[in-house]
């Protein structure tokens, strides 16, 4: 399937995911080459504008990652690290892994968005291993997290049981210390800052205080006007 | 000169493959992971392995059938939160898991491949995962060394090879078959195609044929080999 | 998405490198070797320069002239016996030349591409190469500490690219472009034919466009280029 | 060129050298993978039967070497480590500096011939560097010598002034100690044991004595008939 075949998803719409999702890929700037993680990051690829001049990454070995295809029109061999079926671009490249995280050691990832367990207020991450209970593995997240110049996350506010996943101190052995810099959650984005999270966007419907009640740290909330995505 | 024919029959290589062997499968997901030489590994029912392998496949598929055959002593992986099996089988203490960082993981396979004994890196260096390696100090970073990985055997999935064992990968099927294929003391290829040397370009093949000693070409695609509806 | 554009004129590619920079030039005697890039780096007169080669070209081709120009200060390299020149300078004092062993020029080059600090190998640990080396002992050896090489600038030459930078090099020209193409701040290409993103198939690109920086298009192919009557 | 376009050179002749080279040619036995040195040792590539099943490689990035090419129907991106233009046999493979030596060093090279400024009984090679003369450097040759199963030297027995090269010691800095298991010359053949040199093939016309006189340290001479090449 080529890439004028799939039109990009409209931002907005009610679903708080999709909203967030969509809110998440106006983080891409042009000429950005950038990583997204498996789970909720990978949709962001269906929200991008097609004529916007960036490089998306799969740490399975591509990039110029293009649209996700539907079953039908799928592509056996050609998946992202998450297992979705997707499309090339004009100029996609495949390679194999030793290369794939050359690229994102030596530096030219600009950008990578990763799903997350906990998100500490100075930064630290966990994503990979809940010990006892399920511990997936850490997959590309370690040197993803330590090695791109701009770390953010994209989870839900909280976990499954309401409880928040922003924390003062992360409590599951880490992925990567320090290195977030920015959240998006179905709730908001949370900037993390020497202060602490910092209030940054609203999502539709949502006031700044619920934010905070959903926060397990202090949340700096600024005196001007909140944005709503 | 000419170059040599490794074709080898499916049964034929898979039984080089000792009780208690190392072994490497390539593969990332569905793509690259060589479903047939597994299930012939099954059915010859090799016991205690070692495998080393990015992913443990998803429930019912590749290496699962070898996990819930009771066949694999220890994992070294990155990533196994797809096959719910996997994890069960760690959680209940019947199955050895080491987990590497991804790309330190195709490192150490890689140095293995190259004949080196050990990378030199900061992945991982202030985590968990650094626990029990070596460390070394430069320019006043505290840094680990992670030794070279290499396997008895390794199995790698091509979408095309000749006969002297050169092959060729599609799309992201590329992934870890690449680096494994360098790193065992014996590589057993499967093909989806093989034909005579001089049918790769010699500019288009991914794996030179001079690191392989087996190609087994696969006569049909089961099942596993397809579109995965989720 | 659209891939950006990295098509750049030769003298503004070349202009970015910096009196004192280090540089690495691709090539393994003509072949690979970035020839128009050398021409320009000699005529825009850049001084006090380190290349990163393999070898020494031969008199009167590629890094000869700057070799001979005096715009080298440092060579770090595997063999330069083909050229009588750098022997010479190298005799008499004023190039200085830091021999490396092939294999491991190309592996810490690749290191410095791969992200990593180092790695750690028997290679030559018992010769004069390893003379002010770290060492670091394995299984009762004592191996050697190789670092990492990275370069400001990297000076590579494909048989074809895209505007993206994705690249393919032909036949024995690929060598130190490869690892090269990855292990510096700024990569600039030259290649023989330049198109549009799409022009080269995605299981054909031997460097990822993005490693690359610049690509620029060769109008024609000098004399150098061609076969070498000796 | 195709390989059936390039007929092997027979060997023999008048020409000392072109005997050493056939001689050393017939040293590669079917399934071998081997690498020949820069210099005397490239030049076997043209001694080889077509129908031999065994694969040749040259450290720039090439596995399956066939004959060399006369400079009229060269390739000009197709050359050995040497610099000598050479051809593809069906099945050749390119590749890079980094895999090239991948290969050398993981142990899949089953016989090294390698040029020699010196050569000791004990198996310690020099061939790098003259300090202040003449210091081409090792290219690949360390990790050759160091790394194929099996290592074997071709070199004149003496230097250009007429001096030995195979010594009781080396006096030139090492490429690599101890890995020297056979040495081709164009006075004979010599094996480097346990005991030190050990004659066991003449070249034409050359006498045991005549080796000996020509070898910088003690030549153990077998009882039994010395093939003559």
């Amino acid at each position: 399937m080529a890439l004028s075949d799939v039109e990009p998803k409209k931002p907005g719409g009610a679903d708080p995911r999709a909203r967030m999702i969509a809110r998440a890929a106006r983080e891409i700037a042009p000429g950005m080459v950038v990583n997204l993680g498996i789970g909720l990051p990978t949709r962001v690829v269906d929200y991008l504008p097609a004529d916007m001049p960036a490089c998306l990454h799969t740490e399975n070995g591509m990039t110029g990652i293009g649209p996700t295809r539907p079953y039908e029109t799928a592509d056996r061999n050609l998946i992202d690290a998450g297992g979705a079926y997707i499309s090339t671009v004009p100029g996609s490249a495949y390679f194999d892994s030793v290369v794939s995280f050359a690229l994102v050691r030596s530096g030219r990832l600009d950008l990578t968005m990763l799903g997350a367990f906990e998100v500490a207020r100075n930064g630290d991450l966990a994503n990979w291993k809940i010990p006892g209970r399920f511990s997936p593995g850490a997959g590309g997240a370690i040197e993803l997290a330590q090695k791109a110049r701009r770390v953010v996350v994209m989870t839900t506010h909280t976990d499954r049981k309401g409880n928040p996943k922003l924390l003062e101190r992360c409590t599951l052995p880490l992925t990567a210390r320090g290195h977030v810099a920015r959240i998006f959650t179905d709730l908001a984005v949370v900037d993390v800052t020497p202060q602490g999270f910092v209030l940054r966007e609203l999502a539709q419907g949502i006031s700044a205080a619920q934010v905070a009640g959903a926060t397990g740290a202090p949340l700096h909330i600024p005196d001007t006007d909140i944005p709503i995505f | 000169m000419k170059l040599p024919d490794k074709s080898t029959a499916l049964e034929e290589a898979v039984a080089r493959i000792p009780d208690g062997a190392t072994v490497m499968v390539g593969g990332f997901g569905v793509p690259g992971t060589p479903f047939a030489l597994l299930h012939e590994l099954r059915r010859q029912g090799r016991k205690d392995l070692t495998l080393i392998k990015n992913d443990a496949n998803e429930a019912g598929m590749g290496i699962d059938h070898l996990l819930t055959g009771g066949q694999v002593r220890r994992l070294i992986s990155t990533h196994i939160g797809l096959n719910p099996n996997a994890v069960a089988l760690m959680n209940a203490g019947t199955l050895e898991v080491e987990f590497c960082a991804q790309g330190i993981l195709a490192e150490r396979i890689r140095a293995g491949g190259a004949g080196l004994r050990a990378i030199v890196t900061d992945i991982g260096a202030d985590t968990d995962l650094a626990e029990g390696k070596a460390r070394l100090e430069m320019e006043g970073q505290r840094l680990l060394v992670e030794t070279a990985l290499r396997a008895d055997v390794a199995l790698i999935h091509a979408a095309a090879a000749d006969s002297f064992g050169n092959l060729a990968y599609l799309a992201t099927a590329r992934n870890f078959n690449v680096a494994m294929a360098m790193a065992a003391d014996t590589v057993i290829a499967e093909a989806e195609t093989l034909g005579p040397p001089g049918c790769l370009a010699p500019d288009a093949v991914h794996t030179p044929g001079v690191f392989v000693d087996h190609v087994v070409e696969l006569s049909e695609l089961s099942r596993e080999y397809g579109v995965v509806r989720r």
